[in-house]
């Protein structure tokens, strides 16, 4: 059976009640088409397993879309707080879980090994391990090591239903080539029980065997995969595009006011991804082309190159 | 270093009513098809095209009635068949026609380029096309005295080539140094008298530096460096992206007759402000599907 | 040239990097201590980021961790698992960290200001990789602002440990190495007592008036008389740092 | 077992016809024509020729416009530039090497085809009409008109028609043996000129004297008076005109199944 699908046949692997995690870091990486149908099909009482894909967080926030969220850290850098994901945590409409970002990625980290828990030091001593009514903020054990008297804190394996991940190339068989920092993504798709992949391009396997250093997600742990360019728009892809930073600004702005909020949602999901493209105009996506030294997009003056 | 980065209407801009104007290119690969279309909106007229193979670009700007002359080897739409603008214009008589073979073409650029005033070899003897070309002519070799055919250079008032990347001084670069035809762009572009770059992107002085070698044009021989992505389009554009047959087809159809070429001109150049908005007209989808699956 | 009170902290962190430290920086100033140390007294600093990405070499001023201008020049690009592992591993000599509430003992708060954790009156962003850095880096440098609700006396939430409760408290709770070396405020410079781990003044930056540093601090501190001032870059560091930051991102003073 | 085999078709009657006019070692040059009918002559009837020369140990470099000795199992679905990009060979040769190629007499021969051809082999795919503007305006010389000058021998490819085989071209694009013996050699004209013309109904030679066109043999089927009544001027044919040998069971079978099993070359099944 095809790996390859539409981004509308993965999309409907995903049901109410799952917990999910998604590839990406800051403004870059992340499967922000396949976020935008899922809030298009409006499906709800999502947990959320993240360490930094801040973007999917505050949308899916934003929407409605979750009941838990379990994370390290959201944040729009560069532009302050996810507001969405604050307003749900603040007026308590979701569960969550706080870890530090090695705590979490450990917790994937075991499960994609197959081993029943992380074994970290952080949170020893914090209060992110701590209790409210002698009910415990995250699930863990304080542990001495048999080998000593030393102690660490054992955090039980992580292992999202869905793990959905944006790559810049992959092949029919769900090989996933991703350049620059790849964040947390290789620990999430070990740790998911399905994985879905979005790529910029499908390429022949040929090619991806040609460089196979550039994958980072072996088609063996990909279950689905489908060709979405411009998938993690407005996040950018290290090498391809770069993050479109005024429409974060707008964004950033936008989620100030869930009215405001609400009217930039249904604007997003008005039509498949190539209408979301076709409105943005080809003139939007040329000017987030990176220079190809540099890999990120260069702005000209009249002195120069500007960052 | 002063910057040489202008827009494409101030580029085009520079051309002037009855100016012999080169065109890089061939067949349905890398015309500067951005910049025909600005000259065809900035209705210069009495222009005199030359080119070594040509296509779509003398056809649409012949079709718009630009040109006086028309100077090349060969001017069809690949496997579409005959420029229909082209050939509806030689038949009518409404242009010359100057003749070469590929290798005369070349020879004038190259002469041109290299600053020769003329170039003699066994080309184009005991052929009509001299009689069509004043730039041809037939020399007595003083060494060994027999004939041979002397072609002119070329020094084109304005040159127009389309390329990979620029930097903002000037220096040209393609992806790659030896894909086929890229030195007779070369030979144009360094021919012109004024040289216009459209380049599919304007880049960083370091990534001409990382690459050297690639730089086909020094800024010397450039005037001036517009970019303007996708602007070999309809046509291909090496490694980036591919022809799209369909726009080529649909405009092979238009031009079956002057009033369906004058419906094209109005809904793909005139009604257009610029080469964004015809990027926008073509639409995403359109350019993701020629557009080339980059290696990594 | 004088130098602002940004540039007066970029420089006083940047002096707390000894050549061959690996660190570990994040985003905004202490980015800029790093390159600075890296520019002047530290060529062989390696400098790691959450990100993944290890000693780059950026030509242009990075918005955040995440950021591609990061990738440039990088040795190594590697997954936030590993470049955190790391940090546990004790291969990290030196972490930054920014606090919205920092108190005597050096703990941070990233996580809630007012109200309780369940129940917060301000959400912010969480741990990311700040409470791993204070956890498991050999020694740690807070910089924040010097004002009242900033600098408390013990904060709401631990977010980042410090010295916890002071002595030993720290090593008690299982956490074997580190703990903040010294805070950077846009006021003065605390270190920490070695025994009680009780912030103390160590200077204070030119120009200001000690009733300020005391009237901004959210605990009893002296400051002695005899208080040293923080040591002021030189007109070459000052320009040095300028041309890192020339859009003025971080360094906002000037 | 013997398997039967289809009758030779007119275009592998012309592609063997020509596999016998080549010499031990040939550097040919094929054009990169597109489009039906004009495909299979310019390239498809080359190409399949040259391959069954190889089998016969001709030692042959094949030119397809830039590209040097592509490989013949690998050609690509389309002859379109980008395609040419991928299509393995031994150079990509820069189009000035290319054409240098022939003005240093490298090429031993090329393939040429026109909208008209006279009796002394000269060729235009210039103009219809003499004077004025021309009643057909055609693609151009291209190329074709330095492999006209330069290539030792050059073969002509032509459908036999007779608005096609004229008294005297429109207009001169390529040169044949001009107006006669001697012609060439009065322009100073480097290469031999036409050689053979393989038509769809027999195969022509030139008179070693008048340099006119003469009838060499007709197809299998095909008459002399057929050849005649096709041809717009006075063909010269000599006693006995005998017919163009069959194509033999082992050449129609590296046809079929190595050489063109898809049907590019012949059957112009290609983009």
């Amino acid at each position: 059976m095809s790996k390859v699908g539409t981004l509308e046949e993965l999309v409907d692997l995903v049901k109410p009640g799952m917990s999910i995690s998604f590839g990406g870091f800051a403004h870059s990486l992340t499967p922000l088409a396949f976020v935008r149908e899922l809030i298009r099909r409006d499906i709800r009482d999502l947990e959320l397993i993240g360490i930094a894909e801040a973007w999917a967080a505050d949308m899916l926030a934003g929407a409605g879309s979750l009941r838990k969220i379990v994370f390290s850290n959201f944040m729009f850098e560069g532009f302050g707080l996810c507001r969405n994901f604050s307003r749900v945590i603040e007026t308590g409409a979701v569960e969550f879980e706080d870890y530090s970002h090695f705590a979490l990625a450990s917790r994937f980290s075991a499960a994609g090994l197959g081993l029943p828990f992380a074994t970290v030091r952080s949170l020893l001593g914090s209060d992110l391990a701590g209790s409210d009514d002698g009910v415990q903020r995250v699930r863990h054990v304080d542990f001495t090591s048999p080998f000593g008297d030393e102690r660490v804190m054992l955090l039980p394996a992580a292992s999202p239903d869905v793990v959905v991940i944006h790559g810049h190339r992959g092949d029919e068989h769900g090989n996933v080539q991703i350049l620059g920092a790849t964040a947390v993504i290789e620990e999430q798709a070990r740790a998911g029980k399905t994985v879905i992949a979005t790529v910029e391009q499908f390429v022949d396997s040929a090619e991806i065997r040609a460089t196979p250093n550039h994958t980072v997600v072996p088609g063996l742990l990909v279950s689905h995969i489908a060709e979405v360019p411009y998938g993690a728009h407005p996040t950018g892809m290290f090498r391809l595009y770069d993050a479109d930073y005024d429409h974060i600004r707008q964004y950033a702005e936008a989620s100030r006011d869930p009215a405001a909020f609400a009217a930039y949602l249904a604007d997003v999901t008005t039509g498949d991804h190539q209408d979301y493209l076709a409105r943005l105009g080809v003139r939007r996506l040329l000017n987030l082309r990176v220079d190809p030294h540099f890999g990120y997009h260069l702005e000209r003056t009249e002195s120069g190159w500007r960052a | 270093m002063t910057s040489k980065v202008a827009t494409l209407s101030e580029a085009i801009g520079l051309i002037k009513d009855g100016d012999s104007v080169a065109l890089g290119g061939h067949t349905l690969r890398r015309h500067p098809m951005a910049a025909a279309a600005e000259i065809v909106r900035q209705r210069k007229r009495d222009l005199h095209l030359i080119g070594w193979n040509s296509g779509i670009d003398f056809d649409l700007l012949v079709g718009a009635g630009c040109a006086r002359i028309a100077e090349t080897s060969y001017v069809g739409i690949s496997g579409f068949g005959l420029a229909r603008n082209f050939r509806r214009a030689a038949e009518a008589g409404s242009i010359e026609i100057r003749e070469h073979s590929e290798i005369s073409a070349l020879d004038m650029f190259r002469a041109g380029a290299s600053g020769m005033a003329f170039i003699a070899s066994s080309v184009l003897m005991g052929t009509d096309v001299p009689a069509t070309n004043p730039r041809i002519a037939t020399v007595i070799s003083p060494f060994d005295g027999k004939p041979y055919t002397a072609v002119q250079a070329a020094h084109p008032d304005v040159a127009i080539i389309h390329a990979h990347s620029a930097d903002r001084h000037g220096n040209v670069q393609l992806d790659a140094l030896h894909w086929p035809d890229n030195d007779a762009d070369v030979f144009v572009g360094w021919a012109g008298k004024t040289t216009i770059v459209t380049v599919e992107q304007l880049v960083s002085d370091e990534a001409i530096r990382e690459h050297p070698d690639f730089t086909i044009l020094p800024r010397d021989a450039v005037t001036c460096v517009v970019e303007a992505p996708y602007g070999a389009y309809p046509c291909c554009c090496d490694d980036r992206y591919t022809y799209d047959l369909d726009f080529v087809g649909d405009y092979y159809a238009a031009s079956a007759d002057p009033a369906g070429f004058a419906r094209y001109l109005d809904e793909w150049v005139f009604g257009l402000a610029d080469h964004d908005a015809f990027l926008q007209k073509v639409g995403v989808d359109r350019l993701l599907a020629i557009t080339t699956k980059g290696a990594l | 040239m004088t130098a602002t009170t940004e540039e007066l902290m970029v420089f006083a962190a940047s002096q707390e990097i000894r050549d061959g430290n690996t660190v570990f920086v994040g985003t905004g100033l202490p980015m800029l201590a790093a390159y600075l140390a890296r520019a002047t007294h530290a060529p062989d600093v390696s400098l790691l980021f959450e990100s993944g990405i290890v000693d780059p070499n950026p030509t242009h001023l990075a918005l955040g961790v995440g950021d591609f201008r990061l990738m440039h020049g990088a040795t190594s690009v590697r997954g936030l698992h590993y470049v955190l592992g790391l940090l546990q591993k004790g291969s990290i000599d030196v972490g930054f960290l920014g606090a919205a509430e920092v108190d005597r003992h050096g703990n941070i708060n990233s996580t809630i200001i007012g109200g309780t954790y369940r129940h917060p009156g301000k959400r912010l962003p969480g741990s990311g990789g700040a409470n791993d850095i204070a956890s498991s880096a050999k020694s740690t440098v807070i910089m924040c602002l010097h004002r009242p609700e900033r600098l408390v006396d013990r904060v709401r939430y631990v977010t980042s440990p410090g010295f916890l409760g002071g002595n030993d408290e720290r090593e008690q709770s299982g956490l074997r190495i580190g703990g903040p070396r010294m805070i950077i405020t846009d006021l003065a410079v605390l270190r920490f007592h070695p025994v009680t781990r009780d912030a103390y003044i160590s200077s204070i930056h030119p120009g200001v008036d000690p009733a300020t540093v005391i009237a901004r601090t959210g605990f009893p501190i002296e400051v002695p008389s005899d208080v040293a001032r923080t040591p002021a870059p030189d007109d070459t560091t000052i320009q040095l740092l300028r041309g890192m930051d020339p859009g003025g991102v971080y360094l906002r003073g000037r | 077992m013997a398997v039967a085999l289809a009758p030779a078709t007119t275009e592998e009657i012309m592609s063997v016809a020509l596999s016998r006019q080549f010499r031990a070692r040939e550097h040919a040059f094929i054009g990169l024509g597109t489009g039906d009918r004009a495909f299979i002559y310019a390239v498809g009837i080359p190409t399949v020729a040259a391959q069954l020369a190889a089998d016969r140990g001709v030692d042959f470099c094949l030119q397809y416009g830039t590209l040097l000795d592509p490989s013949i199992t690998g050609i690509p679905d389309s002859l379109g530039d980008p395609d040419l990009l991928d299509w393995e060979c031994a150079a990509r040769l820069p189009v000035e090497r290319c054409l240098d190629v022939f003005r240093r007499g490298l090429m031993t021969c090329s393939f040429i085809s026109g909208a008209q051809i006279d009796k002394f082999g000269n060729l235009n795919s210039v103009r219809i009409g003499r004077e004025g503007p021309p009643k057909v305006r055609l693609t151009g010389p291209i190329a074709q008109a330095d492999h006209a000058v330069f290539a030792q021998r050059t073969f002509v490819i032509m459908p036999h028609e007779r608005r096609v085989f004229v008294d005297r071209v429109d207009f001169i694009s390529a040169p044949g043996h001009g107006d006669g013996p001697g012609w060439r050699e009065r322009q100073g004209l480097p290469g031999g000129g036409p050689d053979k013309v393989i038509t769809d109904k027999a195969v022509l030679g030139f008179d070693a004297v008048s340099r006119r066109m003469t009838l060499d043999s007709v197809h299998p089927g095909v008459t002399v008076d057929e050849v005649v009544a096709a041809t717009g001027f006075e063909l010269l044919i000599p006693a006995g005109v005998g017919e163009t040998p069959s194509p033999s069971a082992a050449e129609l079978a590296a046809i079929r199944g190595r050489i063109d099993p898809t049907g590019k070359l012949l059957q112009a099944r290609i983009k």
